[in-house]
């Protein structure tokens, strides 16, 4: 399941959505927002969506992962808006029979998330602010 | 015949421009590359932007790719999810 | 922290104490039962513990990972006694600056977790039982 | 002078021997092989079981280990937690 959202994330609901009986491994990672960066003072993020491009891509990436892997139920929900220090910007859950492909699929859902879903972060600065990966 | 196409502005672009979206004219058999020439001319600010992809219809496209009146078209700055 | 429990597993718990502002990821991973083993029916799993020497072990690990990753916080759970289909018999928690170390040191825990640290499964089919590993 | 030592028992072994600890005669400067060899002979059904380890004071043990009476001791069989 897919999931692109201004609301804070019910990790609970995702790892009910996750059970299977079949399931012997389920990683679930989360990203999360920490108070610094480069040694920046970070008050908050802004993270701005192309939502039906976004949607698109993911399911793009968690079609792949299906393909590669044995996987028996997996969650993907991203958050939209402002976040603040130790919120959940984005949880990956992962079901499988055996743990090696959940760890595999999580973590290459995740990394493919970060180079190609139109999804964009703002950090905000005690000092400033910048788009992450905008400029050289 | 004289048209043009709606672009969608996200992140540091929309911020850059101060818009969410651009009506940028659109020659007969434009393609995206044409459409990224058009947009440096009349933003040169975005020259700054480490890299501009172009999504036709919510899918990547390349510089070659056609585009019609009706496409939706956005300008996808370095994406920073996760 | 490190624990050895006869009760259910407390997820949210265990999350909440995996926090930390500097955390930008958290992976955690979840050992579950599952109904079937090599084509084989589970009815139940019967987890058999050396108590004392089961969390010194688990502490070794714990403390390797520290030296070789940035870890911020971390939770090792092992559940102990009957455990039925879908219930949690493991969880890992590691939470980290950045998501590399998080993934690799949970994977290690977990892995080195059953190599070394003195708990013992008894798979209970519905034909038959067998303690896991213990024959040729 | 005549000892034992107490071997906690786990898993398949408490199974195959029927017991959660077993009390096994120390000659003076035993070594844990010496105690592994007394084991087997004392229960020959722990010949079906794929690897034995002891541990000591809740350590794994070196077969050199020389062991006294007031050690703790027991028989590691395959661990199989997670």
């Amino acid at each position: 399941m897919i999931t692109l959202t201004s609301d804070p994330i019910d990790i609970t609901a995702a790892l009910q959505q996750l059970q299977s009986s079949q399931a012997g491994a389920i990683d679930i990672f989360l990203g999360v927002v920490r108070d610094n960066t480069q040694q920046r003072s970070v008050d908050r993020l802004e993270y701005e969506a192309y939502d039906r491009m976004a949607i698109s891509e993911m399911q793009k990436i968690a079609d792949e992962a299906n393909k590669r892997w044995a996987i028996l139920n997996y969650t993907i929900i991203h958050r939209k808006g402002v976040l603040r220090i130790g919120e959940t910007a984005v949880l990956i859950g992962v079901a499988t029979a055996h743990r090696a492909d959940a760890f595999e699929a999580c973590r290459f859902i995740i990394d493919t998330i970060k180079q190609t879903v139109p999804i964009w972060k703002k950090e905000v600065f005690t000092d400033g602010e910048q788009w992450v990966n905008a400029h050289p | 015949m004289n048209s043009s196409v709606s672009v969608l502005l996200f992140g540091i672009t929309r911020d850059l421009t101060g818009q969410s979206s651009v009506s940028v004219p659109l020659l007969e058999e434009a393609r995206v590359g044409d459409l990224l020439t058009q947009l440096h001319q009349q933003y040169p600010q975005l020259a700054g932007i480490r890299s501009l992809l172009v999504a036709v219809n919510g899918e990547y496209a390349e510089t070659d790719q056609i585009l019609t009146p009706s496409d939706e078209v956005a300008l996808i700055p370095p994406v920073s999810g996760g």
